[in-house]
């Protein structure tokens, strides 16, 4: 999986399965991120009472 | 008692016969549960397994039951990236069905390697040229996705809601869930063809061998379309059987038609696919290999041509004919009866795919090789299916898991 | 409440994210790896210098194939051929190579034992040497002082070499004449030789230069003889040699051979002799040898003027029409086989079955003899060849007190060498009925078992071991505990062969003279003794003139005096050759009684006094049991793949057999098709075999290469001893066979029993 | 491709069986066990669970008996140099976990038992059923631990093994090579222990790309052929007999065809990298 790994050789095969992983990894990634960023947001900007908003 | 823990405005059945019915379902599991640790304490002698079968039922059912929670990835497609809003009626139960099959079939997978702890050389050494790998990539990623989808109905829970972090939370998630879908979708397409990639490969073993596209096998591309026609019958059977057991109508009919109808179109595809893979596999591939049609169907106990037949008319292009037609749909029991003889027949196809590629013989001085799982295997097979009761008996009980439930039950 | 969880949050995942950030994880995960990689459970060998040491090895009994044994930190490794040794050229067999197994295995005796419970039930309790030897000792003692040595009896696993030397000696000197040698395939042969050409030795056939190879049932292939020297001889050394294999089963001896000749299982001799009347009556014999180097070939009077009849009339009753009909072999077939083999330029007829024990008779290995004296091959190249017993064991006179000369001059128990079997050596065979018939008490009072595994590979086993049962004193010399030292009442181990020294005499089969020298490989690794020391040691503690016979400090020095000529050569090499060992010409090669090849044995003890009998002949053994009622015969075949003998498969061996050989614990045996068809059977299905000697639960497997009506069993399964990786595996062929003492050689004749097959 | 495999001494190491010579005695098998330090079991009865790097099979030609023949066939792994001759032979291309991988400079496939995780996906895409997995702890009982030979790790439960051609005893040589300055091992320097133990030296092994081993010379023989030859696998181990039902009995023929008529054509002796 990485290249420390001794019998490590670059080959495009790698580049592109691992590009695909990390691809998908990032896009998930990034949306989790950006949802727990948000509710943060959310939850400190919201005013006290309400409730159940959809 | 503040919050209840039940939905709002809808009814659930008592405590007593919920507990009754996990009860059950808890005695199955632990009978699996026994077994499962058994097979990790002992090793692997603990199944059928043999030399000849380094593939068995364990493979099946992580192939079975992977094309059947296909209904996750697909309905996500459709609800999200297509647009079919109307569907989002069911997408919260057939996430969930994802969920069960999905972290199901990684656990069969952490049962069936001899060495479950190195499990994760999989990653750490991945190679990416084998099927398996690729499997295990999108395997555990798609998982992480059918949980995210699974949080917010998990955090709608009204004794979990109260706190404004996770009511904020879930409806966030909600808010990008189509980028999840579409990551879910894109990390399916992989896996299950993946899935049918493993026997499509092996160009040694002409049964399964199949010619293909750049790396990828025929059997991929059918595995992918396959999971994708019989994943909704899926979801729609156990809907159900839910409602069945519930005892009201949990989602509306037109879904569940119109959940029929995309089957049956992509089965018949699919069916159409399939019977010119396997002509071509029976008039070119395999003689090419020295191996006639029927060498794969005589002189053993059970693999006679029938196989064939059940999967691919029987059980095939019979259910994608009732499907497509409205009067078929429109038929309960035909619908029903159609979308059980599609599992039936992806069911089998999986199962030749593993275990018949197993059991036919290559060298012509072998005999076939035959199967009989253990106790053991069958336990840890039918442990999911224990668990996933379990889980559904508990999202139903206490998740909004349909929306159209209020609805559909004004009375209570 | 909200600020707690907040902080909570803040916690978890704070928590997780430093966690992940320390080494904590992944020092956990390369634990893991690591761990999962080395489980303490898993054997890590020890690394060393590796040597390799030569030996000889002698772990069967046609033993004497050289090896070379990979030793690391003195611990032996792995048994590899000898490349030069003048035996078996570098092949060894299966066996050989898993002697390892043995030497290691939980089959080893690992001290003295005395049986604590009941005789064969198991329990042991452990003695000392000094405690084993005097017990032995003392036993001796009191039956001496009753007048009754030779009610002492041993069977040894062979006759020649020190080690036997050294019991024969000790019996002597002791008082009894019953010195018996466990069943061997070459018994008839040697009788045979014995007959014909009026010597003692072991037999050599010059297969190396030979170009037609008649094997009257010898598994070549499978174990016989020497099994490293058949594999170098044949077909490795790329020469193509005719061998022809008469057998009725296809064995793996048949597949290799140029011709299968499946004759009816008991009328080899008749096609022996068939093969013989083509020759002569074609002239295709060897006139030279004939007409100057044989008596009895033609009929001839004696000295009283009695006309007698030779061999070229015998002849005359075995015309091809009529042996094609007894062996069921065409006669084409017959007469093309006899053409050519006469015409070979060096042919050679070989008889003696396989590792399978029983020998055939007499009549068979005179027929057979026979032919090889036609065509003019012994002490050929390329032919056959006595070669003598070695010359090194000439030791000081001893001297024999009163008790054992009386002793001396009782009949043997086995009555070989009596007046009813006057020509024969051993018959251990008889034992069980010479123990039987006797009124009152046992003939042997005490039995020393120093090899052979009788209570495995005696033919009727059960009926032995309960003829054994009466014996009251049982004492096993075996290195493992095998079913003979299982029903013993008193183990005092001998060393593994890897672990000590003896000297190898020319194996059976060889035609050149040699002596190997089996050597210490490892240490010993358990509390056993040499058997020479002990034999030394019984020796001294029994005192007189028995004591003086043996002034040997210990068996090594002994070795190194006996051979005291070759020792230099031995420890250097591993092995000597005599090269002044060349056959005799014929005019000085017979000690007969005609000083010539003899077709008529005159010595050949003949109870009825018909020429007939004293010629070979075609006598089929009369089977027990009621042909109608069973039906089938069962023939035992020798697998180069199971130990057949006195010592039992080790695991590797196990493994390498077929599932259709043996399956959970069940055996299989052979069945044509057709057969299997006629009584109903079909591959796998399980089955009671059953013989008048007794019955087992076995299981069909159908096999083309098998004569209809027989049922083929292999030898050396079944066994109830050494160890659970080796006990219990399907049943022993030797138990569901009979006895039956051929008339004139007491030779057990009956290599096959009636059976029947009866659905399980 | 790295520089070293571009070196002029890239082999293909390779076996000529000779069936005519087989007498099916089980020497290399034993001599395997013995070497390889291949563990067994109470009951090694059951071939489908028992390990074995090479079996030695039992073939008949199903004729009738007295016209019956049978042949002995030994199968050790074939390290197949795969479709294009590239190694991706059929296990090696499957493993997840490069814990078998194909040595581009002798073409010997190895096997890594500390990393193979016993998914067994190399067994199930193999298809001279040369891989076996060990379904128990292996049990040395009484001392024969003794007996094991340091040159050849101990395979614990849990994991696929195979045969190797004694790539130890490969190493050992090269190092000795190595250290008197050669480059080339001799052909008697490497031999795997079951050649060196057939009595009968049925079994040839060598370089197949040096002319001047004899594996090089008895692999192009008209005799000469391979199991499965059809699927393309490319083995290393080649076969020799003069018996033509034995030939029918090695790789699968559809109707009317026969032997000889479907060599096949990547049956180069170049290594293609």
């Amino acid at each position: 999986m990485f290249p420390f790994i001794f019998e490590w050789e670059w080959d495009i095969a790698h580049l592109v399965f691992m590009g695909a992983a990390g691809f998908a990894v990032s896009i998930i990634g990034a949306g989790i991120t950006y949802c727990i960023l948000k509710t943060i947001y959310d939850t400190a900007t919201e005013d006290g009472g309400e409730k159940g908003h959809h | 008692m503040t919050t209840p823990a039940i939905p709002e405005g809808v009814k659930r059945c008592s405590t007593g016969k919920f507990a009754l019915g996990l009860a059950v379902a808890g005695a199955v599991l632990l009978w699996g549960v026994y077994a499962m640790f058994l097979v990790w304490y002992k090793g692997l002698n603990q199944t059928g397994m043999d030399n000849a079968y380094g593939f068995a039922l364990w493979i099946w059912a992580d192939l079975a039951i992977i094309a059947f929670g296909g209904g996750a990835f697909f309905s996500g497609f459709l609800t999200y990236i297509i647009g079919r809003k109307e569907l989002k009626s069911i997408i919260n139960y057939a996430v969930i069905i994802g969920v069960i099959c999905y972290s199901s079939a990684l656990l069969i997978l952490g049962l069936d390697v001899g060495q479950p702890l190195r499990g994760w050389f999989i990653f750490w050494h991945a190679n990416v040229h084998s099927m398996l790998t690729e499997v295990a990539f999108c395997l555990s990623l798609y998982l992480g996705v059918l949980v995210i989808e699974f949080i917010p109905v998990v955090l709608e829970n009204p004794k979990l809601d109260r706190f404004r972090f996770i009511h904020h939370f879930s409806h966030n998630m909600h808010e990008v869930m189509a980028v999840f879908a579409a990551t879910g979708v894109f990390l399916s397409f992989f896996h299950q063809g993946s899935l049918g990639g493993v026997a499509g490969v092996l160009y040694g073993r002409p049964f399964s061998f199949r010619e293909g596209l750049l790396i990828w096998p025929w059997t991929f591309f059918l595995f992918t379309w396959s999971a994708a026609a019989v994943g909704p019958c899926v979801t729609v059977l156990i809907t159900w059987l839910t409602e069945k057991i519930a005892g009201k109508k949990l989602v509306k009919q037109e879904i569940f038609r119109m959940l029929g109808k995309i089957s049956g179109w992509m089965l018949l595809t699919y069916m159409i696919a399939k019977i010119a893979d396997t002509w071509y596999w029976a008039a070119v591939t395999a003689p090419s290999k020295g191996f006639a049609l029927m060498d794969f169907y005589t002189n053993n106990p059970i693999y006679g041509i029938w196989i064939l037949i059940a999967e691919l008319v029987v059980c095939g292009l019979v259910p994608a004919l009732i499907l497509i037609s409205r009067k078929g749909r429109e038929n309960n029991f035909l619908l029903a009866g159609a979308m059980i003889l599609a599992v039936i027949g992806i069911g089998i196809n999986r199962w030749v795919m593993i275990l018949q590629v197993m059991a036919a013989p290559l060298l012509p001085f072998q005999d076939w090789y035959m199967y009989m799982p253990t106790w053991q295997e069958i336990a840890t097979t039918i442990l999911p299916i224990a668990y996933g009761t379990i889980l559904i008996m508990l999202a139903y009980r206490y998740l909004p898991i349909f929306p159209q439930e209020k609805e559909l039950n004004p009375g209570s | 409440m909200k600020i707690d969880r907040r902080c909570f949050l803040s916690f978890v995942i704070g928590g997780a994210l430093g966690t992940a950030l320390t080494p904590v994880p992944w020092k956990l995960t390369d634990d893991i790896a690591i761990w999962t990689q080395n489980w303490p459970w898993t054997p890590v060998p020890e690394e060393g210098p590796s040597i390799y040491k030569k030996s000889v090895c002698t772990i069967c009994s046609g033993g004497g194939c050289g090896i070379n044994v990979r030793t690391i930190k003195g611990q032996a490794k792995k048994i590899e051929g000898q490349p030069d040794y003048p035996v078996n050229r570098g092949s060894i067999c299966p066996l050989g190579i898993s002697a390892t197994q043995h030497l290691y295995g939980p089959s080893r005796i690992q001290s003295p034992l005395k049986r604590a419970g009941k005789r064969g039930e198991g329990r042991w309790e452990k003695i000392s040497w000094d405690e084993a030897i005097s017990t032995v000792s003392e036993k001796l003692s009191a039956l001496r002082n009753q007048k009754k040595p030779h009610t002492v009896t041993c069977i040894a696993g062979s006759d020649r070499g020190t080690v036997a030397y050294l019991l024969e000696r000790f019996l002597t000197a002791y008082g009894s004449p019953n010195f018996i040698r466990a069943l061997s395939s070459f018994d008839a042969y040697e009788l045979a030789f014995s007959l014909t050409q009026g010597q003692q030795g072991t037999l050599g056939y010059d297969l190396a230069n030979s170009d037609f190879i008649v094997s009257f049932g010898a598994e070549l292939m499978d174990g016989w003889g020497t099994a490293g020297q058949m594999f170098s001889l044949y077909p490795g050394n790329g020469k193509k040699s005719n061998l022809v294999q008469v057998e009725p089963r296809l064995s793996d001896t048949a597949a290799m051979a140029n011709q299968w000749i499946a004759a009816k299982p008991g009328t080899e001799s008749a096609l022996a002799l068939g093969i013989a009347h083509v020759i002569v009556r074609d002239n295709l014999y060897n006139k030279n040898f004939i007409n100057n180097h044989c008596f009895g070939f033609e009929d001839w009077e004696d000295k009283n003027g009695k006309a007698h009849q030779g061999y070229r009339s015998l002849l005359r009753q075995y015309p091809p029409a009529k042996v094609a009909e007894t062996t069921g072999i065409d006669k084409g077939t017959i007469e093309s086989l006899a053409r050519g083999f006469a015409r070979a330029k060096r042919p050679v007829a070989i008889g003696g079955r396989g590792g399978h024990l029983a020998s055939g008779g007499l009549d068979e290995a005179l027929a057979v003899q026979a032919l090889n004296a036609l065509v003019g091959n012994i002490n050929q190249p390329g032919g056959v060849v006595v070669v003598p017993e070695p010359d090194y064991l000439s030791w000081s006179e001893m001297k024999t007190d009163k008790t054992a000369s009386e002793g001396l001059r009782q009949p043997r128990i086995d009555e070989a060498g009596t007046d009813k079997f006057p020509n024969t050596r051993f018959l251990l065979n008889r034992i069980p009925e010479a123990i039987n018939r006797a009124k009152g008490e046992s003939p042997i009072q005490a039995l020393l078992v120093t090899g052979g595994n009788p209570l495995y590979t005696m033919p009727n086993t059960e009926a032995a071991k309960k003829a054994f049962d009466k014996i009251p004193f049982i004492a096993s010399f075996s290195t493992y505990m095998d079913e003979t030292a299982q029903h013993a009442d008193i183990l005092l181990p001998n060393h593994h062969f890897l672990e000590r020294y003896e000297d190898v005499p020319t194996p059976a089969g060889t035609p050149t003279r040699v002596i190997g020298l089996t050597r210490p490989v490892v240490k010993p690794r358990f509390d056993t003794l040499h058997i020479g020391d002990v034999i030394i040691r019984i020796a001294g503690s029994l005192g007189g003139f028995i004591g003086q016979a043996f002034p040997w400090k210990n068996y090594q020095e002994f070795l190194k005096q006996t051979l005291s000529k070759q020792w230099e050569t031995l420890e250097k090499q591993g092995y000597w050759v005599d090269s002044e060992f060349i056959p005799p010409r014929w005019a000085r090669a017979f000690n007969t009684p005609s000083g010539k090849y003899e077709f008529y044995p005159q010595e050949r003890n003949n109870p009825s006094g018909k020429d007939t009998d004293a010629l070979p002949g075609f006598r089929p053994a009369d089977l027990p049991g009621n042909p109608d009622k069973m039906p089938l015969t069962l023939l035992p075949y020798s697998s180069i793949r199971i130990a057949g003998g006195a010592v039992a498969n080790p695991p590797f061996m196990t493994k390498t057999v077929d599932a259709d050989v043996i399956r959970n614990n069940d055996i299989f045996v052979e069945l044509n098709p057709g057969t299997a068809k006629k009584l109903g059977f079909s591959e796998g299905d399980a089955a009671i075999l059953k013989t008048p000697a007794g019955e087992a639960r076995v299981r069909i497997h159908l096999f083309e290469g098998l004569m209809p009506g027989l049922v083929a069993m292999p030898t050396g399964l079944g066994r109830n001893a050494f160890s659970s990786y080796i006990a219990g595996k399907g049943a022993n062929v030797n138990a569901l066979l009979a006895d039956i003492a051929e008339p004139g050689s007491g030779l057990n004749k009956a290599w096959a029993s009636r059976a029947s097959l009866v659905k399980a | 491709m790295t520089k070293q495999e571009q070196h002029t001494s890239t082999k293909r190491y390779g076996m000529v069986i000779d069936l005519d010579r087989c007498t099916g005695c089980g020497a290399c098998m034993v001599a395997c066990y013995a070497e390889n330090n291949v563990p067994f079991s109470k009951d090694e009865s059951d071939k489908m669970l028992t390990l074995n790097w090479i079996r030695v099979f039992k073939v008949d030609n199903g004729k009738p008996f007295p016209d019956t023949e049978i042949c002995y066939i030994p199968k050790p792994c074939m390290q197949c140099d795969g479709e294009h001759m590239d190694g991706h032979s059929p296990c090696v291309s499957v493993c997840p976990a490069v814990a078998t991988d194909y040595d581009h400079l002798t073409g010997i496939v190895s096997q890594i038992y500390t990393r193979c995780f016993g998914c067994r996906y190399c067994m199930a895409a193999c298809p001279y059923h040369a891989r076996k997995f060990n379904w128990w702890d292996p049990v040395w009982p009484a001392e024969m631990e003794k007996y094991l030979n340091p040159d050849v790790s101990v395979r614990m439960r849990g994991v696929v093994e195979k045969c190797s051609f004694c790539y130890h005893r490969y190493q050992k040589a090269r190092n000795k090579a190595y250290l008197e300055g050669r480059d080339e091992v001799y052909e008697d320097e490497y031999q795997p222990a079951c050649v060196e133990a057939c009595p009968t030296k049925a079994i040839t092994f060598g370089d197949l790309l040096n002319p001047e081993h004899q594996v090089y010379k008895l692999s192009k023989s008209r005799k000469a052929f391979r199991l499965l030859e059809k699927l393309n696998t490319n083995p290393k181990v080649y076969y020799m007999t003069s018996k033509k039902w034995v030939r029918r009995k090695t790789d699968n023929y559809i109707e009317n065809e026969s032997p000889g008529e479907t060599r096949n054509s990547s049956k180069t002796q170049k290594a293609s990298h």
